[in-house]
């Protein structure tokens, strides 16, 4: 953000501001057509997509048939011949279903095809747990880091929902969009100038001294809580989201190690050979000699049961004690 | 299962659920009130070694396999005493030594895993048929396909029952899926598949009793189509988009109400009858209910518990 | 595509193949002899246009689109003037730009990315249309029915064709497949499907053709079954399993040979034509090799390049 | 191994040495049965399924449909249902087509049931490259290791393949076990007597006090070779083949860093989340200030071009110019 005087926003839940970056995108390039369940009359299941057909119709907005391989293999082979659909899978554990054609078809195909085709597609999938169980809880974001070919952006506020899906509509491969079941209804300040955010950096959301605190997605506003706990204990953190997670903007995570000399890294999933494992190596490259934990779900399913959801998932109370420990130590 | 059990049993699932449904504390459920027919119907033609198992849409399968709804309610609220000790809940409800190998909530992944325990059935050469239902969401998927496919090469014992209410999630069956009939997808693998009326529980259960035996008898698979109706909304935190005179016009269907004239009309059940058995299913709810309030929550420490 | 166009298609594929597999540095490859007739018969049906996907077995099926023979072998032999700049490979060949989006490797996963392709022809108001070839084995992945589904809901202008060689790798069709057509299984999805002798050119062409003025026309899409086999192994390292009879009697049925015959009989490849055309396909096949031969190799510091 | 007599051993490739830890299992429990693409009359595309028919007969040496999704779910399905069914995923790649069964439902079925039911599946598989291509050579063992219920192990030697498959066919989850593509016609010596490895224990494969390489599978090798041209410098390396992957066996990598003081890890997947960023964060726990590295593949498809394929993947010298470059750090 320049110097300039601030732009004028506009409030809008997370749900709304994907409705209207695809709004935008639809109406500015025809080839952009979202196929996923429920996206129709339904408007999806969160109400991302509410409006989106009767402004552009049944033909650019399609439902369809609980068949999640096929609806990305759809997506990806109308991308690779020119158009630019975003396909929904509604959670991200039946990404599973669909990994096929996004990793060994879409992410591959430029590089197979010595840059004749490119497959633009975007997927938007939704992440974490909220009370629907073990299969329904997943994320599994940390999978798609390693695949090359892949972008990966998972954004943590409806301004960068907006900001990030433009761009991802714009992008020159696959990029997969992971948003979160608890960010839908959440809301916040929105440029009401039409723009983009740029995919690959991360961003400060929170300033501190003490430890930085990397993260994305729904986890930004738990680290927040936490933060804030812990600014009462007179212990600083300053967080950077994530926003893409490939590729990494490690230098934004780096300057700001740098500076409060510890980093947590902090996800929703699994530690294992997750986000936080890659961003500890790459920052370790740079900074070796930093203080170092993660912090993610407990290595269980995810059950629907709310005591055993909440014992699982990271929360601020683990985080703050996590903070606590690393700065003793 | 004599009638008055299976008229009771689906009094039981629509009275379960409404129970469950008024508790500010349920989370999220499913409910199958319209379809209890299905359930209660495939559930008429198992034998007691025979298994089940469905899709997240399980109360009305597991009540109607004969679990205890005490045991359903508890694990349905989270309760340690439940068969899954609270950890699987609606979509996960599971009590194999019941007969019930459970719910699973992909939608069409419980397929190819139904088909295994019939693998392991034929293997073991028990003579035990497994039943599986799922919803007609499930039809576009390929899991059917592949499942199908395999089944009638190695003629599992396997009853394929798919409980068509008309729509996935908001998304009418006409809009998601090609056939004309969700039973012709098992014609290209020689596979016999039979649809029925899913509000007509003895249409049903005839036609589930005819597949199972000829399962049983080690002829291999079928698929039995019901059509159905789901009262409710998809789930209990979805909106409804459905049309309100389709959904009235399919009230009128109800499949208890239309079983209980039945059974009127052929005298086996009297106003007392259905007095009685109305206060023995509202007494069951209220156990259920006050059974699953006695029991503990887990403990938080058991998160790590049963991982591995 | 005129008759001696054909049959020379044919025998280019064949003696391509020969050429390739003589080369110590072939590396892996599959082979389509036998199953000429599938490719050139499918391709003889489609226009300028319309566009060609196949899986890993894609000589044939490129040759028959009309790729330069040099083109295809600089592909396979890893050299960097192929039209993946031989990053594809055997299983990945492609050119966009003459009609022939490419192959791949997954057996199933090019259906759906087909189909794809195919609402991208809608979409776009082309009056393309898109004939993806796959194997028999192919037909047990639920990704056809996901396919088939989709394809007809939508009447995407796509052409299944199945090359149904008999095995998928060692395996024959009939311990894999329940079908007893595998065309049958369009049959549920209100989709005209048809089977044909494999190797007959024109049998497929006559088919291809009236499924392709169909998609062509709006109507959606089709599943054509074209009956073949493979005369070669699974690929250049597998071992042969097949019985040694089955594999000559089908080698009686070649369908260069047989096409060839029906060209004489009707008076149109004469003695001397048939020298011309052979002459013109080995200086074909020989150029191909050499252009091949003469061209570099990606380097090393290629390996980054065309990834995102 | 204790210090009694040295057992005799005899010489197996390491498709051999699966074949025979199979039909010592299917000898002992009949429970155990084998699904896979051309596993019967065949004997499996590498071969290592071969004799089983003969021996056990088509009801329990099934060959299957090419239908990855059904294959992973009957055989977990049976296995639920008291079977021990192994089902072999001939390319790693297509594991991506079954991970539904796999991961949403035999990981997590002895926790959603309370422990009622569990699925004692082994799902044998085939990772790395060896000229065949961007969709057949990917190594995805990383995504596995961040599921919680899963097992995976990837031996490097005919006697792990045996004793480790032995031990699989015994556990009680399911368990993921790896093979490589170059493996297969490698020879070792295994013990004549029959008996198994333990799951969740590392070996060190070389002795060495200058650094220890943390490798897995083919890569063993790969690093033995390094090992020994730099041993020809004068630097000396430790190599620790991990053998589990899931339980890790931290301990042993740590034992040796702690003597080493360096460590470099070495896979053929991805870097991005994949083994070598877990294991350094493990080993960092307990060992802060050692030197680390990493090696995986180049951040690209693996082509099937011989030049391309070669240049991706890691080799004796790349190891032994990251080896060095390290030591002198
Ligand atoms: C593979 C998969 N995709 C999506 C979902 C989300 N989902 C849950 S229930 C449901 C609808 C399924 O419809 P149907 O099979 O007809 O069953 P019904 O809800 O009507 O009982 C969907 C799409 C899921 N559970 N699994
Ligand atoms: C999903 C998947 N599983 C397994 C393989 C390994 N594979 C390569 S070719 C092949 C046989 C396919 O048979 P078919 O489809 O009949 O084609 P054909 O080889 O006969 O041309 C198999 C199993 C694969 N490529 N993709
Ligand atoms: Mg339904
Ligand atoms: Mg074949």
């Amino acid at each position: 953000m320049s110097s300039e005087a601030p732009r004028a926003t506009v409030k809008l839940f997370f749900r709304e501001a994907i409705a209207r970056a695809l709004t935008e995108a639809m109406r500015d390039d025809e080839r952009v057509m979202v196929l996923g369940q429920d996206v129709g009359r339904f408007g999806g299941s969160y109400k991302e997509f509410v409006g989106l057909i009767d402004a552009f119709g049944p033909e650019r907005v399609r439902d369809t048939p609980v068949a999640e391989a096929a609806m990305i293999g759809l997506g990806v082979g109308a991308a690779a011949a020119g158009m630019r659909p975003l396909v929904s899978i509604t959670y991200m554990d039946f990404l599973m279903l669909g990994l096929d054609p996004l990793v060994n078809y879409a992410a591959k195909v430029r590089y197979k095809t010595g840059g004749q085709l490119t497959a633009p597609v975007v997927v938007k999938t939704t992440a974490g747990a909220k009370g629907q169980g073990v299969a329904h809880s997943q994320c599994i974001e940390a999978w798609l880091m390693g695949v090359p070919g892949l972008v990966v952006v998972a954004p943590s506020t409806p301004a960068d929902a907006y900001g990030l899906l433009k761009s991802a509509l714009r992008a020159q491969g696959p990029v997969v969009f992971v948003d979160h079941k608890r960010l839908f209804p959440t809301a916040g300040e929105v440029p009401v100038d039409e723009g983009s955010v740029p995919i690959g950096r991360a961003v400060v959301r929170r300033r501190g001294t003490d430890v930085t605190i990397a993260t994305h997605s729904y986890m930004t506003r738990v680290a927040d809580e936490a933060a804030s706990r812990l600014a009462a204990e007179g212990v600083s953190c300053e967080i950077v989201d994530l926003r893409t997670l490939a590729p990494l903007d490690v230098a934004t995570v780096c300057e700001s190690v740098a500076a409060t000399g510890a980093l947590v890294t902090l996800e929703e999933g699994q530690t294992a050979c997750g986000v936080g494992a890659e961003i500890s190596f790459r920052v370790r490259e740079a900074l070796p000699d930093v203080r170092v934990a993660r912090i993610g779900a407990l290595p269980a399913p995810v059950s629907s049961n709310p005591i055993l959801e909440s014992a699982c998932l990271p929360d601020a109370e683990r985080i703050a004690e996590t903070v606590r420990r690393l700065l003793v130590s | 299962m004599t009638p008055i059990d299976r008229w009771r049993t689906m009094l039981l699932i629509r009275k379960f659920e409404e129970a469950l449904d008024r508790r500010p504390d349920r989370g999220f459920q499913l409910f199958s009130s319209g379809e209890e027919a299905v359930a209660v119907g495939v559930c008429g033609a198992l034998a007691g070694d025979d298994t089940l198992m469905c899709s997240g849409r399980s109360i009305g399968p597991a009540l109607a396999r004969g679990l205890d709804p005490a045991d359903v309610m508890a694990e349905l609220l989270g309760r340690s005493t439940g068969p899954c000790k609270g950890k699987g809940g609606r979509a996960h409800l599971a009590q194999p030594s019941a007969g019930f190998f459970g719910a699973h909530a992909v939608v069409g992944g419980n397929l190819c895993i139904a088909a295994g325990v019939a693998l392991a059935m034929q293997r073991q050469r028990r003579s035990s048929v497994v039943a599986v239902l799922f919803g007609d969401g499930a039809c576009g998927s390929g899991a059917l396909h592949e499942t199908l496919n395999i089944a009638a090469l190695w003629k599992l014992p396997l009853l394929l029952v798919c409980d068509n209410n008309g729509y996935s999630v908001a998304t009418p069956r006409a809009a998601a899926l090609a056939p004309r009939q969700l039973s012709d997808l098992a014609k290209p693998f020689g596979i016999p598949g039979a649809t029925v009326d899913g509000m007509d529980v003895m249409a049903v259960e005839g036609a589930a009793r005819a597949f199972v035996e000829r399962a049983r008898s080690g002829s291999g698979p079928s698929l039995l189509e019901c059509v159905s109706y789901r009262f409710a909304t998809h789930s209990t935190s979805t909106r409804e988009t459905r049309p309100a005179e389709e959904l009235a016009a399919a009230k009128l269907r109800c499949p208890i109400v239309r079983y209980g004239i039945e059974l009127e009309t052929a005298g086996q059940l009297t106003a007392q009858l259905r007095e009685k058995v109305e206060r023995e299913v509202d007494e069951a709810v209220d156990r259920a209910i006050s059974r699953a309030e006695a029991a503990p929550y887990p403990d938080r420490s058991e998160v790590l518990d049963d991982v591995l």
